[in-house]
């Protein structure tokens, strides 16, 4: 046993030694320890380097707010963290740990030459150089800054560990299960409501865990703390350990994580890390008690330098000594019973210096008995050590005078500067903060939330009070929620409670630009660096923040922001709240990226959609694409083909004879009621009223800003009844387009909207040869060409499947488009390529789909529009019935730029070589001769090569395009510049007749 | 994440049910060709914007699918009111200063 | 104003940093002005500063309601870039990098521009076509553009993860070397410095309630909680918050305001040399010189002034981060905040001179404001001078939402089908 | 923690919109009466009808007897304007029983699922996808998924179970 360990002592379990190692060295620990815990218990004060002088730092608190003791930790391939607080982190069996920022190594810190520099690297230091020369900032200053930033190593690998979450839905969520929190969930408990209660430290109890000496209702603090753990469970209270409420939200709504696994020596394998809580609570208690403030003076951040509070908890929590021979400086009553704590156990109390004239008389009564001496009215100017304290250095003050120092030998200091309330939770609610001025500190005041804030969160000091506020905030929750609630504040007795008085930078005989002042410990701010700030016109926190970095680091500010706010406050002869606060903002601790994604990684970062006949496609060797969120056949590679190869076997095949195309992602609406042909006047920019029913007509869709939006071939089944078809990407878009305007604009019409898209499984089926694929399959219906003609539609049985057939065809070729329900694609699919067998059918995907409608010239929204393009600018205007009053985005056309003479025309474009095909994207010019900036007229949308006409073709959008048919234009491109030749967008019969056979 | 009272469903409900909108009561001309290219873009384009209470339109998408206006300060994200789709504009609570 | 210089800093190092004055002055309002800016960030700053420094009017007020650069300017991921598609968008963006690149030497303050390169990630087809439609539009436009092949992006981005395997593959980028970072603050704080230098009174935490008009239309000052400060010119660069001033006008503008959030990581070690964005799957990061990963995330869904955003839109974003970058999931976010930005229907800002003779206004940046600042500013103050746009901030008029004639680069990277 | 989650048979599902008087002869068709309040449902034998929305309902049967209905609402649809739209292959119903059931919901549903009785049908998410859950007891849930997101679902109720499994 190390020799800062006490036999027995602690909530730690000494029959259970933990190994682990920090930096190599293999230490010994006990199960229940914090690595900070362990280490002190090993006599390692010395943790980590700061971020700016390379400062050697231990730990400063015995919590999350900790700045200096951040290690990295490991267990395992890709199980890898920076920054971790060792005061956090507990032990588990063959932990390791590694300090942080610093080369060699930790005693011995090359970068340690910057805390030479100091006067120098002041603050704002590097926004008044760097700059010159000019040219050096990219190639040297930069890197070299860089180069220096940080402070643990990024992890290297992807990380092999589960991550969760859940909605959780309670009565009241109780955040800090110290003795507010108990006492407010347990008086709700026992009105019944659904409560939560959460704490972010390995087991309940906050404050008692470190006060083991109150005795509450009759018993001594821990027993009562088992005994009302015991009664809330029987109440059903979901308790939750290392769980760090992290941000509050609108409603209610905090988000929680829970750390599942980091502290267990080997857990489940299916078991996640960690575990995000989305919870939404009617009412909420804050209870996250109050945060020790240091004090500020030379040499404050030596190793040994610790909150007297941190040392209190050590002692009880886990049996360790911060020293043996310890010095107290404080400003607050607290730190005499730390004192006092470890003077009990064994510690020799040097010194204990008060800043205040004259301490509570029983205070130093107490202290006396304990042959402690207490020094009234005193400061604390200088430490000595270099790895760790080994004396602090004393003056008397009077009236302001500080008079000359001595040195008093220690190895390690406790020091309080007051409390802080813990209100970061509340300001996330946008709660306003009062400046007490008494107790020169802020408090939570008014917020839009129903949340309510007990105990030391609200300024109240001493058990009694602060177990009666919690209880008291359980019941008003209770009856809030219409609960009766009887109110039971427990007694208390040998209760702490105490005051104190707000200190800046303590008095001192010290040159102020000589002292090493620190105020934010982490980033190596000092009270030199505020006031300098101020001077030079930073006269908002928020600007002192930002010009100096303090309270930006990873504590956030826990410790440092009202140091340096008052501060800040006494450079600029302001009362605090006159200069302001920061915001806190979330999270209230660092939060893992992992639980904050949850499950959505990998294949489950967004689902992917897969059509019935996906399975056939995987199989048939199939290259897909991503489409919106559906993946789609791409093309079919037969061994050693290439895409190229592919699709161009494919399109002639199709051309040839006859291709099979799964065309089941399109977006299909059931239109349907009595007014359904008004609607569809009024959506599309089609007429529909002369459409028949059993026909098909090509619609499109524009929004109300005249550009195109959607298309689709959509058949009328009945009087009433459309059977709508929409691009994939677009299907959702337009369905909630359509109910916007039916719901909105015309609730009167009797019309409804269903989506049907999954319902269908969908095979196009097209070539010269697709009757003959198709007829034998058909039952009860002549699908010749006179009495189902192209563009008809119908009801009818297909390979024993009820089917809407469709003719139409969207690659010029005759075709048909069969749909089935779902599960009944893959019989279709199958019995289509059966039959198909014959006649040499070839399953094709969307690329060479592509390649067929382009050369028929039929565009695809999205590809060839973008947002920015009218019916005229597509050549559709014959789609628009000019007869209707009114549709969708009519008004719009006549705009004066809609009308203009100038807009970007869609016409098909050839190379003068063939063989060149252009890239989609390139930009047009109409002469290449001109210097950069170039004019551009316009870009190529779409562009392959087709092998069914031996050379390349292309779409174009190009200012006024439609009437230089014809023209040549110019493609530059890198190297070299391609010509070509303005077309019509048919490139291959048309006339259309081969649709018609 | 909002809470929200779907006036159709009669319950107050997690915000991921829901798809804002955009702003409400701004109803298409009923004969658009005869407006002016004015007023065609102030009904396109021209939105309040308003700091404080702000009539809105939500859709309960995951839910009942309806179209539903609301009541919302956009200073504190809190729902005034919500009310049914084609129920005219109700006046500003009283205790509601505009900001 | 004390210059920077290596013999400022020395002097001051050995004399404990005593030499330094006010960097700029907190104003007390005057009764009249030439010229009032609204909205002290980095636009309205600019602006200021352009209009003392090239048009010799001094007689500027900028008026904020809170403390200078409190606002959008410090409240983003300081993106720049200038690889846009339209032509109008391109001059506007890369006018404005031209002037970041002397801007430290310009304003004798370290605004620490880093032309790391911003790499803009492909994940499907359709990506790919979009960002060679923008590559050969900005060659042609002489804006540095570049395509990277999976591989060629992992060489210059070594975190990303280029597994075919990926739900969204990495297909290729867009790089735009000239791109990159800044240190927002310093801009802010810059700008103010240069300009109080030269005259410009910066009047802090003084509210803007209304502007006024006279009889004959034309604007006649502005009403402040210090009281009426009369100007003829009154320029409105107040981003989330000029839809409420316009509207004291009588302007209705085409306007929303949407909270928008970004993050950072805890500091770690250089492990990211460049900024990446993937508009695909909503990722924006980079690693400022302190070494967190700085990282955008999108808009809520709704308008709002409350500063607050919602946690899934977090958890999506980060996921998103995850996703690009698996060997990030153990990092921590240390910290995220909300701006409120304002958004026009194209997407695209509203710079120049409105219906009411003598007002000004520049807004509707959008997510995109921070990269524009040293352009907008320079630009704004050229058409408050001249009374007439610059011929690169012409295109982006009010009038466009009335005529048609929009600026709409998002559309123009239209949903696959 | 025990819980099960099967894929459940093919059923014959119906969305039913239909508005004012239509209601009650649409009802009367069916031999029941359509539940006027979202989330209620009514049942006649095998025949389940869920109110959805104000003016919609699903109607879930046997397979064998969607012929049935559709004849029965085409009889009054002169009389009784609606739409009646065959979806059965649109959704995948799974069912997800016993006492960790609500637990693994809450993984991706947002709702308070304490505020959902057993006997009560509502149209809400599940992660990413819009699903309609049933709760047919306290303990047994039934969930229908579009077909397409099926699958992801699935996938994610499987790695629920296994962390209810590892007991964390």
């Amino acid at each position: 046993m190390s020799r800062y360990r006490i036999p027995g002592k602690g909530r730690v379990d000494h029959a259970a030694p933990v190994r682990f190692s920090f930096d190599g060295r293999s230490y010994m620990g006990l199960r229940g320890d914090t690595v900070a815990s362990a280490l002190l218990a090993n006599g390692v004060h010395l943790m980590g380097r700061s971020f700016k002088y390379h400062r050697p730092r231990g730990a400063v608190t015995a919590g999350s707010e900790e700045p200096n003791a951040l290690i990295g930790t490991s267990r395992g391939k890709g199980r890898a963290e920076p920054n971790t607080r060792a005061t956090m982190q507990e032990l588990r069996a063959g932990l390791v740990a590694e300090s942080q920022n610093r080369w060699p190594g930790l005693g011995f810190d090359a970068g340690a030459v910057n805390d030479l520099l100091y006067p120098l690297f002041s603050a704002g230091f590097y926004y008044k150089t760097f700059m010159w020369p000019r040219a050096f900032w990219d190639r040297l200053y930069e890197p070299v800054i860089r180069a220096a930033a940080g402070l643990g190593r990024a992890p290297g690998e992807p990380d092999p560990d589960r991550y969760a979450s859940r909605y959780l839905h309670a009565d009241l969520l109780v955040v800090g299960a110290g003795p507010a929190g108990l006492a407010a969930a347990r008086a709700a408990a026992r009105a019944g409501l659904r409560v939560t209660l959460v704490d972010e430290h390995a087991e309940m109890g906050g404050a008692l865990l470190s006060d083991p000496g109150v005795v509450i209702e009759g018993r001594p603090a821990w027993d009562w703390l088992a005994a009302v753990l015991e009664e809330l469970r029987g109440l059903g209270v979901r308790l939750m350990c290392r769980t760090t409420a992290i941000g509050y939200y609108h409603q209610n709504m905090i988000g929680l994580c829970e750390r599942l696994t980091d502290h267990l020596d080997s857990p489940p394998e299916t078991a996640p890390r960690e575990r995000l809580w989305r919870v939404r609570a009617a009412r909420v208690v804050l209870a996250q008690g109050a945060i020790e403030k240091p004090l500020v003076f030379d040499g404050n951040d030596r190793p040994g330098v610790m909150l007297a509070g941190a040392a209190q908890t050590y002692l009880h929590r886990f049996g360790v000594l911060v020293g043996r021979r310890a010095a107290v400086v404080t400003a607050h009553d607290s730190a005499y019973f730390a004192a006092f704590d470890l003077a009990d156990a064994g510690v020799r109390i040097a010194v204990l210096v008060d800043t205040r004239d004259a301490p509570p008389a029983d205070l130093l009564d107490q202290a006396r008995r304990r042959g402690i001496e207490v020094l009234a009215g005193h400061s604390v100017t200088a430490t000595a050590g270099r790895l760790r304290i080994r004396s602090v250095r004393v003056n008397r003050v009077r009236d302001g005078q500080v008079a000359g120092g001595r040195a008093i030998a220690c190895d390690c200091l406790l020091m309080s500067g007051g409390w802080t309330p813990s209100l970061h939770l509340f300001s996330h609610t946008k709660g306003s903060l009062i400046w007490d001025a008494a107790a020169q500190t802020y408090l939570p005041g008014e917020t839009i939330e129903d949340c309510h804030v007990a105990g030391a969160g609200r300024g109240l000091w001493g058990y009694g009070a602060v177990l009666a506020d919690g209880d008291a905030a359980g019941v008003a929750a209770a009856s809030a929620l219409g609960r009766a609630a009887a109110g039971a504040a427990p007694a208390v007795a040998h209760d702490r409670t105490g005051s104190g008085e707000a200190q800046r930078e303590l008095p001192s005989d010290m040159a102020p630009s000589l002292a090493r002042a620190f105020v934010d410990f982490q980033n190596d701010v000092t009270a030199k660096d505020i006031r300098l700030a101020v001077r030079e016109g930073m006269k908002s926190i928020e600007h002192v923040k930002r010009y100096t970095t303090t309270g930006m680091a990873t504590d956030q500010g826990k410790l440092s922001n009202i140091n340096g706010l008052m501060i800040a406050a006494d450079m600029l002869g302001k009362a605090p709240p006159q200069v302001g606060l920061t915001t806190f903002r979330p999270p209230y601790t660092p939060t893992t990226f992992g639980a904050l994604a949850g499950y959505h990684r990998g294949s489950h970062f967004e689902l992917t959609r897969k059509t019935p006949i996906d399975a056939w496609a995987e199989e048939r060797g199939a290259v897909f694409e991503p489409v919106a969120q559906w993946r789609r056949a791409w093309y079919f590679p037969r061994p050693g083909e290439d895409m190229e190869a592919a699709v161009a076997r494919e399109c002639l095949a199709t051309r040839a004879s006859v291709g099979i195309f799964d065309a089941s992602t399109l977006g299909k609406i059931e239109v349907a009621g009595p007014d359904a042909v008004e609607f569809m006047n009024r959506m599309y920019t089609n007429p529909w009223s002369k459409l028949a029913p059993g026909r098909t007509r090509y619609g499109l869709l524009l929004g109300e800003d005249g550009f195109i939006r959607d298309d689709g071939v959509i058949g009328r089944l009945a009087d009433d009844l459309f059977h709508v078809t929409t691009t994939t990407g677009g299907a959702a878009r337009v369905l909630t387009m359509m109910e916007d305007y039916l719901q909105t604009e015309w609730p009167d019409l009797r019309v409804w909207l269903t989506s049907t898209t999954e319902h269908w499984a969908v095979a196009a089926l097209n070539g010269p040869n697709a009757r003959k694929v198709l007829e034998p399959l058909v039952e009860g219906l002549d699908i010749s060409n006179d009495a189902f003609p192209h563009m008809s539609v119908t009801e009818c049985r297909v390979a024993g499947i009820p089917a809407r057939l469709f003719r139409l065809s969207f690659t010029g070729e005759l075709g048909f488009e069969i749909n089935v329900p779902a599960r009944h694609g893959p019989d279709l699919w199958r019995a289509l390529m059966a039959a198909g067998a014959a006649h040499d059918i070839c399953p094709y995907g969307t690329e060479t789909m592509h390649v067929l409608r382009a050369e028929k010239g039929f565009i695809i929204v999205g590809q060839d529009t973008d947002g920015t393009v009218t019916p005229a600018d597509a050549g559709l205007g014959w789609a628009i019935g000019k007869a209707k009053p009114d549709f969708v985005g009519k008004r719009s056309l006549s705009r004066p730029d809609m009308v203009a003479p100038g807009r970007k025309q869609l016409v098909g474009l050839l190379t003068e070589d063939g063989a060149v095909r252009l890239e989609e994207g390139a930009q047009i010019v109409d002469d290449p001769a001109r210097p950069l900036p170039m004019r551009m007229v316009g870009h190529v949308t779409s562009s392959y090569r087709s092998a069914t006409l031996g050379r390349s073709i292309a779409m174009a959008l190009i200012e006024n395009g439609h009437s230089r048919m014809g023209e040549l234009v110019h493609v530059p491109m890198p190297g070299r510049t391609h010509r070509a030749r303005i077309t019509g967008t048919a490139f291959y019969d048309p006339d259309g007749a081969r649709m018609k056979l | 994440m909002l809470l929200i009272h779907c006036p159709y469903c009669d319950e107050t409900l997690p915000e991921a049910e829901f798809a804002y909108a955009g702003e409400a009561h701004i109803a298409r001309p009923a004969d658009p060709m005869a407006t002016s290219d004015e007023e065609w873009r102030d009904y396109l384009f021209i939105r309040t914007n308003a700091r404080g209470p702000h009539y809105e339109r939500w859709r309960h998408v995951h839910g009942c699918g309806r179209f539903f206006n609301a009541l919302r300060d956009t200073v504190s994200d809190r729902f005034l009111m919500t009310y049914k789709a084609g129920v005219p504009r109700p006046d500003l609570p009283a205790t509601e200063d505009a900001q | 104003m004390t210059r920077f210089s290596a013999m400022s800093l020395l002097k001051n190092a050995l004399t404990g940093q005593k030499g330094w004055r006010e960097q700029w002055p907190d104003s007390q309002p005057r009764a009249e002005y030439d010229v009032v800016i609204v909205g002290a960030g980095g636009h309205g700053l600019g602006a200021a500063y352009y209009l003392a420094k090239e048009h010799g009017i001094t007689n500027v007020a900028v008026i904020d309601k809170g403390w200078l650069g409190g606002g959008n300017t410090g409240r983003n991921t300081t993106i720049i870039r200038s690889n846009y598609l339209y032509d109008e968008s391109a001059r506007l963006y890369d006018h404005a990098v031209d002037l970041w690149e002397g801007l430290s030497q310009e304003l004798n303050y370290n605004v620490m521009y880093s032309k790391r390169g911003v790499m803009m990630l492909a994940h499907n087809v359709h990506d790919i076509h979009s960002f060679q439609r923008h590559i050969h539009a900005n060659r042609l436009n002489g804006v540095d553009n570049a395509w990277l092949t999976p591989g060629e992006a992992k060489v210059f981005c070594p975190p990303l993860n280029i597994s075919p395997k990926a739900r969204y593959p990495v297909l290729g980028a867009a790089l735009q070397m000239r791109a990159g970072t800044a240190r927002h603050d310093a801009v802010a704080w810059g700008y103010a410095r240069a300009a109080a230098a030269r005259g410009v009174d910066i009047i802090q935490n003084c509210p803007v309630t209304a502007i006024r008009r006279g009889p004959d239309g034309a604007v006649t000052g502005v009403e402040t909680a210090r009281g009426f400060i009369r100007a003829k010119k009154v320029a409105v660069s107040a981003a989330g918050h000029t839809s409420v001033l316009m509207d004291s006008a009588g302007l209705r503008m085409p306007l929303e305001s949407y909270p928008l959030q970004a993050l950072v990581s805890e500091p770690v070690k250089p492990c990211f040399p460049c900024v990446v964005m993937s508009n695909t799957v909503h990722a924006y990061i980079s690693q400022s010189d302190k070494g967190e990963l700085v990282i955008g995330s999108g808009t809520d869904q709704y308008t709002s002034y409350s500063q607050r955003g919602g946690l899934p839109l977090i958890e999506h974003t980060v996921a998103a981060i995850c996703e690009v970058f698996p060997i990030f999931n153990r990092m921590r976010m240390l910290r995220k905040w909300g701006g409120i930005v304002d958004v026009t229907p194209d997407r695209s800002p509203i710079l120049g001179k409105l219906p009411v003779p003598g007002l000004y206004v520049n807004c509707g940046w959008g997510t995109g404001g921070f990269k524009a600042t040293p352009g907008a500013g320079h630009l704004l103050a050229w058409t408050v001078a001249k009374d007439a746009p610059h011929p690169i901030n012409a295109p982006f008029t009010l009038e466009r939402f009335t005529t048609g004639r929009l600026i709409d680069e998002a559309a123009a990277a239209a949903v696959a089908h | 923690m025990q819980v099960t989650v099967e894929e459940l048979a093919p059923v014959a599902r119906f969305s039913l919109r239909v508005r004012d008087k239509g209601v009650a002869a649409v009802g009367k068709a069916l031999g029941l009466t359509l539940p006027g309040r979202i989330g209620e449902r009514a049942d006649r034998g095998d025949l389940a009808v869920l109110c959805l929305g104000p003016d919609e309902w699903l109607l879930t049967a046997p397979e064998e007897a969607r012929a049935g209905i559709v004849a029965d609402l085409a009889g009054i649809y002169a009389r009784a304007p609606h739409s009646l739209t065959d979806i059965s292959h649109r959704e995948v119903g799974f069912r997800i029983s016993g006492p960790a059931a609500a637990t693994l919901l809450s993984m991706g549903c947002p709702r308070d699922l304490d505020r959902l009785a057993p006997g009560r049908g509502v149209r809400t998410l599940f992660d990413s996808a819009s699903v309609i859950l049933w709760r047919d007891g306290p303990d047994m849930f039934r969930m229908d998924v579009w077909r397409s997101f099926a699958p992801h679902v699935r996938s994610l109720l499987e790695i629920g179970q296994q962390e209810l499994a590892a007991g964390l």
